[in-house]
């Protein structure tokens, strides 16, 4: 933890950062983000298991813009991150929100968080994703902390969930997911908190024409995580935060989840993994899968 | 509403230069097929956003059918490739979420098939059938009625015939 | 089958052409055309030695000498007369000796070809070189496992 | 708004199982519509009169044409319409007939659709919106890549109308292929005496700017618009000081290192060159890879001989922008002549003819080079291997050609006549000699072509076996050509002196690298794609490039030339005008909500896509969004879809547009 | 690396000197074998040519009990087996109806990739350097005509190691012995084996002309890969000298015979004695020095 602190107060005191974006602990097992341009705050930083957030969602161009300008001269911003917080940035990266230049990546070896704040870290507590993880150590970063540590074992309840759900026959699928979507109070808390959603304005919020009815009905719930849905898929990287932030528990990720698979299944392509593979959206192969069509 | 007289409502997106113009072949040669579809054009396969197939449920289509220039045929090089990237990938999703595959087709015909026009949509309007009307995502429809096309005519009556005891606008 | 353009490529290479009655293409040709009684007897398909020359050079990359392949298997199924019947049944006697012993086993293989045949002076001059050089063994290699070679043969011969 | 519907009975093509006064009467009562009407025949004078008529009268906005196919007559309907004021834009058409009519038997059935495509199309055009055709500014040059009989005359044509031409070539000289025959079928009149005063004219154009020794590096831009970079090779010679004496050559002593590849490697050539006597321009190159200068530094003899100090070592390769307002393709073809270790080729060479191996196995072009009077033994037929007149002399078809196994499933189709024309001239030159062609087929499509064929049998004796070759091998300084008759059904064997392959024409080098450059799709092989087989032969997909010549398929000499021409007055079309005028349907972002991912940019089939930076009022970037340029843009809406956004709009078909026909259907 | 062994009937019988031979050379380049217990007839060429299904069940009932005994590879070195083997396996690989029936028929499921070498790949693979290595014997007089036949570099497509009309592998392994090689023609003409006893007479022809393309070429002896070439080539000398009296004895080795007199072997060792033509080295420098 010391090794953090020194490093992140090397970097704000070097000028070579602006700020760094981080976590403090809030309470034994909660921790909140905290962006510290005073090298005398970063006291404060931690990682830990608690660390659940995916900062990646403070890369915005507005605030990389409002932070880093100094003065005529453009600093970097540094940023704590999971190892699945940095497919996020690769993501962004690959989609010209961010310049990998412009980003200091603090990264940490990994072995799992959480659920949520308040709960013990073990292996009936593993947050879903860290079950199936396999990138325990950072694809890409610029400064390395942490052990190499076991990850709990836990079995994958989500993938069981996705098996049931397909398991069921074509009407009742569609009524389940009917009445999840029902439950949308289209707070667009899982817009908020999605790494991927930078849009500066949402599809939902065009309204000339209007794409998607935000009235609060069956209709236009439907519509809008079907959609969310889509523009996820294969650019989804997993990180799990529409789940957390979903008041209403609808079963985001576990869609996001299902649509990763057909990614890797379709295309071999797993969102985040690498700056140099070409996205999935936006490239094509001519030996794509061609059985749908007639 | 009597089932044997139902009749399924499909749309067709179908691009400008190989399959509305299949489709123009398949009117010159006079093959006949069932009146159920009506086409959509817009410029190239790869335009086509899911959020029309969306439209069209929520409009109370029964079926939808998506049809472009064979691989390596698009008029733009390449918008059918990234257009069955896309398709690839809402299908599975559309299935997962509980849409039939037959309820959301797909289809390549280029300009010069038009009996392969014919025959698409006979077969789409056959399965639809089969399937019966998509009262499921109807009667999310009926919820909340949506201001359509007049209709001051009897012979067209309302859209959304299943529920036609619920109040439209 | 309809690879073919008869370029007369394969007739062209073949080492066993000048004994022939008709060139490998025109086997193919007859078989194109739906005349097969006459391919079958023809005895192209038995001259030929399965050496893929011209396999290698089809233009076409049609393989031919698997094609002779079948139409000599689909010969003896139909039971057409053989004109090059020696061939045969040096055939016959060949895999008869594999079917006993597992391996081939020469001494008891031109016995039987030479009782079929009756053709007894042919490699009179080779034959006894080979028994003093210790080349031919007077006792069959059988191997272990014959039931199981027999059961190929078996399940193999049956009617298709 | 007001919106004018008029449907059309098309005779009783439509109305047969349309009720056509009923789909008038439905579509009358839909809001917006303030007159309705059927005709007999829209189509006509009289139907469009009442087209225009009721637009004058009722004060339209709009139209909707309930006709045939909007293939078949938008444009009829839309010139109507701007004669009678309103934008061509705010037409739509629906397709009653081929979509309707004629593909359904009932009355009620078709009566229905009818009406319900005639409720979508309403309710689109109530959202049309006027669009404007958009004028690009055109530069009136045209670029020409390759210097052979095709390049030459498009360049010649377009120079003739007025236009200035930049020609490239990648070779020190013009000429290509065609300066390298002896004669030519079925004139037989030799090659060279035809195209060099065609090479002088072209030297002499005053409109023609020639660029030899020079590769086409970059294409930017777009019809109307290009911007090309050229680079020059260096030719470690200065062009404006020389004066073409040759001195240099004749004095240069590396003799034997380089093969001369103008004489197809049946020949050595100097460290310093000019491919063939009548090179234009007349400026010889100097070899780096031989020349004794660039390996010790010393040398330096062509330096001592030049009087006119033109001689220049440290000359390097220079780059040249020309801006041009059309491409011409012309770059030909080379004979697939690969030996027997093909390496990573996508060809498989011919071991079993010997190919490489014996030296008296020779290609087409080689056979023309010994046959040509300015070739390397004068015209007399010799062998290259011992200069002996060969006595008896074996051409082989459909080398390559023709032949899956090696790669190329398609016919070379020149091959039958030249081979016929060498055998010619064999038989011409050689009294005593014998003459064999082994062949598949005759392929003599062309005027006074068979009868040539004829004439090789008939006259010259040239004997025709039908059947292709399997082996060739060498015994006894003969090659023995192994064959089959297959038309005698017998086994063939000759001991031939000489064998000449007919090998297979395969695109010039670098032709699929020189695609991606211009940004025009090939095939397989990599020659170039016409924009349509039949009705477009001369156009590639990309608007402002043109093909001319054995770039795009295997061609004889008439067909490049006519070709050739054929580009050129398309580019003299394009040049009549000032401004380029095209369709409107391209995209258009909005800027204010781009988010900037650029995923357009990556599925634009087209590189419309730029990045824009959108500026305050001080003039800082605040913000890189996507801007589609709309020369570029061919109106796909590819990106429209992509983005996730929603800030593209296709112009025509925009999605507020097709929601009305989705909400209508 | 440990290598699977398949003789072939041929090398228990009529080749014997091949297998002879084979073994000497690749025990002294340090090359183990892993003979293929209880290994049967691989149907060669009796059954592909009369009765597919039995052809493909023989060959593949070997590399069955291959990877039943843990082998990763095969050598075959006779070439007629080599091709069986290869052949059946790419088969098996391409129609999944076949590969399906062949199991049935052996009751087992091919599970493992086994791949199939002929001995030009064995030696090109690791003999090379070795044979270099361990040269004892100066060969430098040989001048011999490499003769591939016909089964062992076709079909090119599936064998995938050399070319098909202008192989050049043996002659690599022939330079190793110190020996040199003759261009000629019929590197790759069919001997006409599979008639060797039904027509003599093709086969007699046929043979002879390979021979004499090879005497015309210079060729001083002629090296072989494969046990019906060489017993067509070898034994059937006789024959052709009474069909062709004027026919003049013409040495022919196994490859791994002369790789056997490189590496200092002598003649009796390796079985050079029991072919019917007579290969004296000694007689051979003889001839050489006497022409010269």
């Amino acid at each position: 933890m010391n090794e953090l602190i020194k490093h992140a107060r090397e970097l704000l005191e070097s000028g070579e950062v602006a700020a760094v974006i981080g976590y403090r602990q809030v309470s034994a097992k909660r921790t909140k983000p905290v962006i510290i341009t005073d090298p005398e705050e970063t006291s404060a930083l931690v990682f830990n298991e608690y660390c659940l957030n995916n900062l990646a969602v403070y890369l915005t161009k507005a605030r990389i813009k409002l932070l880093c300008k100094k003065n005529d001269k453009v600093l970097k911003l540094a940023i704590t991150a999971k190892p699945c917080d940095v497919h996020s940035i690769v993501a962004l990266i690959q989609e010209n929100q961010i310049d990998r230049d412009t980003i200091h990546i603090i990264s940490f070896n990994c072995h799992g968080v959480a659920k949520d704040f308040g709960f013990d870290f073990n292996g009936d507590n593993l947050a879903s994703k860290c079950i199936t993880c396999e990138t325990h150590k950072p694809l890409y970063y610029d400064k390395l902390f942490g052990e190499v540590m076991e990850t709990p074992q836990a079995s994958d309840t989500a993938i069981a969930r996705i098996k049931e759900i397909e398991s069921m026959p074509h009407n009742e699928r569609f009524e389940f997911f009917k009445g999840e979507f029902d439950k949308c109070i289209k707070c667009y808390a899982c817009r908020a908190v999605c790494p991927l959603c930078y849009c500066q304005r949402c599809i939902t919020d065009k309204t000339i024409p209007c794409w998607i009815e935000t009235s609060s009905h069956q209709r236009g719930n439907f519509a809008w995580n079907v959609i969310r849905a889509f523009h996820l898929s294969g650019r989804c990287t997993g990180c799990g935060e529409c789940d957390r932030a979903c008041p209403a528990d609808i079963p985001l990720s576990l869609i996001n989840r299902k649509m990763s698979m057909e990614a890797k299944n379709l295309f071999s392509f797993v969102s985040g993994r690498s700056l140099e593979t070409p996205t999935l959206v936006g490239s094509y192969n001519e030996k794509d899968n061609d059985e749908l069509f007639m | 509403m009597d089932k044997q007289n139902w009749e399924p409502k499909i749309a067709a997106f179908v691009c400008n230069w190989c399959t509305y113009t299949g489709a123009d072949l398949a009117g010159t040669s006079r093959l006949k097929y069932p009146a159920n579809c009506k086409l959509i054009r817009v410029m190239c396969s790869g335009s086509i956003d899911p959020v029309f197939i969306l439209k069209a449920f929520e409009r109370g289509a029964d079926g939808v059918l998506v049809s472009g220039c064979h691989p390596n045929d698009c008029h733009y090089n390449a918008g059918n490739f990234h257009a069955r990237r896309r398709w690839d990938f809402f299908h599975e999703l559309m299935d997962f979420i509980g849409i039939e595959k037959g309820r959301l087709q797909f289809s390549w015909i280029s300009a010069s098939e038009g009996k392969k026009f014919a025959d698409v949509i006979t077969k789409v309007t056959e399965d639809i059938k089969a399937m019966g009307p998509f009262t499921a995502y109807k009667k999310m429809n009926s919820e909340f009625t949506i201001d359509f096309p007049e209709e001051p005519f009897e012979i067209l009556k309302p859209v959304f015939q299943e529920n036609s005891d619920k109040e439209t606008v | 089958m309809s690879l073919c353009y008869q370029c007369g490529k394969c007739s062209a290479g073949c080492p066993v052409r000048y004994y022939m009655d008709i060139a490998p293409n025109k086997v193919v040709r007859l078989i194109q055309l739906g005349y097969y009684e006459e391919a079958l007897k023809s005895e192209t398909p038995w001259l030929c030695a399965g050496c893929l020359t011209c396999s290698v050079r089809c233009p076409k990359e049609f393989d031919l000498a698997k094609f002779m392949d079948a139409v000599r298997e689909i010969a003896i199924e139909k039971g057409v007369e053989v004109k090059q019947e020696n061939i045969l049944k040096f055939h016959k006697a060949f895999l008869d000796q594999i079917k006993n012993h597992g391996r081939s086993y020469e001494v008891g293989l031109v016995a039987e070809y030479k009782m079929k045949t009756l053709d007894l002076f042919q490699d009179v001059d080779s034959a006894p070189g080979m028994f003093l050089k210790g080349k031919l063994d007077l006792l069959p290699h059988n191997i272990k496992n014959r039931k199981e070679i027999k059961s190929i043969f078996k399940k193999t011969s049956g009617k298709k | 708004m007001k919106i004018g519907v008029f449907i059309c009975h098309c005779g009783e093509n439509i109305s047969s199982t349309v009720d056509c006064p009923r789909v008038a009467d439905v579509c009358r009562g839909y809001s917006g519509v303030e007159y309705s009407v059927d005709y007999k025949y829209m189509c006509s004078d009289p139907g469009q009169n009442l087209i225009k008529n009721a637009i004058h009268k009722y004060d339209l906005d709009a139209i909707v044409v309930g006709s045939c196919s909007p293939h078949m007559h938008e444009r009829t309907f839309r010139n109507a319409a701007v004669s009678a004021g309103i934008n061509p834009f705010m037409v739509e058409i629906a397709n009653l007939r081929e979509h309707c009519s004629w593909v359904h038997d009932d009355i009620e059935a078709s009566s229905r659709k009818a009406i319900e495509l005639m409720r979508m199309a309403i309710e689109k055009v109530k959202r049309d919106k006027p669009l404007t055709k958009i004028k690009v500014p055109v530069t009136k040059r045209v670029l020409v890549i390759g210097g052979g009989i095709a390049g030459i005359q498009a360049a010649l044509d377009t120079a003739n109308a007025g236009y200035e031409v930049v020609l490239v070539e990648k070779e020190p000289s013009i000429g290509g292929h065609m300066s390298q025959l002896s004669e030519t079928f079925p004139t037989l009149d030799c090659s060279q005496c035809i195209l060099t005063p065609r090479m002088v004219e072209v030297h002499q154009h005053p409109k023609i700017k020639l660029m030899t020794y020079s590769e086409v590096e970059r294409v930017e831009g777009f019809i109307g618009n290009f911007k090309v970079t050229i680079k020059k090779k260096a030719r470690h010679i200065n062009e404006d000081k020389c004066s073409g004496c040759g001195m240099c050559i004749t004095k240069c002593p590396i003799k034997k290192k380089a093969y001369n590849s103008f004489e197809e490697d049946l020949a050595f050539r100097p460290a310093v060159y000019v491919p063939f006597p009548q090179a234009i321009p007349n400026i010889p190159v100097i070899d780096e890879t031989v020349c004794t200068y660039y390996k010790t530094g010393k040398c330096g003899m062509c330096l001592k001989v030049c009087d006119r100090e033109a001689i220049d070592f440290a000359q390097k390769d220079t780059m040249h922008v020309a801006d041009v307002g059309a491409i011409i393709v012309a770059t030909g073809f080379k004979l697939y002549n690969i030996e027997k270790k093909s390496g990573d080729s996508k060809y498989k060479g011919y071991g079993e003819y010997g190919y490489g191996k014996y030296r008296d196995v020779i290609d087409g072009l080689q056979f023309e080079r010994i046959a040509s009077a300015s070739g390397p033994t004068s015209g007399e037929i010799k062998r290259p291997s011992d200069g002996r007149v060969p006595k008896k002399i074996a051409f082989i078809q459909c080398v390559g050609s023709r032949d899956d196994s090696k790669g190329i499933s398609y016919c070379s189709k020149i091959c039958c006549m030249y081979t016929a024309k060498q055998a010619m001239l064999y038989r011409h030159k050689v009294h005593d000699g014998e003459a064999y062609i082994f062949y598949m087929d005759i392929r003599a499509g062309g005027k006074m072509y068979e009868e040539f064929v004829r004439r090789a049998i008939e006259e010259d004796k040239v004997k025709y076996i039908r059947g292709r070759v399997s082996r060739i091998y060498e015994e006894d300084g003969k090659y023995i050509v192994k064959g089959e008759d297959t038309l005698a059904g017998m086994p063939v064997e000759i001991d031939a002196d000489m064998v000449v392959l007919a090998t297979a024409m395969i695109p010039q080098d670098g032709a699929e690298s020189l695609a991606r450059t211009i940004g025009i799709p090939y095939d397989k092989y990599g020659f170039f794609n016409e924009a349509h087989p039949k009705l477009r032969p001369v156009e590639s997909t990309t608007a402002g490039v043109f093909l001319a010549g054995a770039c795009q398929s295997p061609k004889d000499i008439p067909e490049s030339v006519s070709m050739a021409s054929a580009a050129a007055s398309k580019a003299i079309i394009l040049f009549a005008n000032d401004t380029l005028e095209r369709e409107p349907v391209v995209a258009k972002v909005n800027e204010d909500i781009c988010a900037g991912c650029f995923y357009c940019m990556k599925v634009c089939p087209y590189g419309a896509v730029e990045v824009k930076d959108v500026k305050d009022m001080n003039g800082i970037v605040y913000k890189e969004v996507a801007y589609i340029n709309q020369g570029v843009c061919q109106g796909c809406g590819t990106c429209t879809a992509t983005c996730l956004s929603k800030s593209i709009e296709l112009a025509g078909f925009n999605n507020e547009e097709i929601f009305a026909e989705i909400a209508a259907l | 690396m440990k290598y699977g062994y398949f003789p072939g009937c041929s090398l228990t019988s009529s080749a014997k000197e091949y297998d002879i031979s084979l073994r000497k050379v690749i025990d002294k380049l340090g090359i183990s074998f892993d003979e293929i217990n209880d290994w049967s007839c691989c149907g060669a060429t009796s059954a592909h040519v009369t009765n597919h299904k039995l052809s493909t069940a023989l060959a593949m009932r070997n590399i069955m009990l291959a990877e039943q005994q843990g082998l990763d590879n095969i050598i075959a070195p006779c070439a007629a087996c080599y091709n069986r083997l290869i052949i059946s396996q790419n088969e098996i690989g391409k129609h999944s109806g076949i590969r399906k029936e062949t199991e049935d028929l052996l009751s087992v499921k091919f599970k493992k990739d086994i791949k199939v070498f002929n001995i030009l790949e064995l030696f090109l693979k690791s003999g090379i350097n070795k044979i270099i290595e361990n040269r004892k014997r100066e060969l430098s007089e040989l001048k011999a005509a490499c003769y591939y036949g016909c089964l062992l570099v076709r079909p090119a497509a599936i064998t995938k190691f050399d070319d098909a009309e202008e192989p050049e592998s043996m002659e690599k392994i022939i330079e190793a012995t110190g020996a040199g090689a003759v261009d000629w023609n019929y590197k790759t003409e069919c001997c006409g084996a599979a008639h060797s006893i039904a027509r003599r007479d093709i086969v007699v022809d046929l043979s002879k002309k390979i021979l004499d393309d090879a005497i015309t070429h210079g060729a001083n002896v002629m090296v072989v890969a494969c046990p019906m070439c060489h017993t067509n080539l070898d034994m059937r000398q006789r024959a052709m000298k009474r069909k062709y009296p004027d026919h003049k004895e013409f040495p022919v080795l196994y490859l791994t015979e002369l790789i056997g007199l490189s590496l200092g072997m002598d003649e009796k060792e390796l079985g050079i004695d029991l072919h019917y033509t007579n290969f004296k080295y000694a007689d051979t420098l003889l001839n050489n020095s006497a022409k010269g």
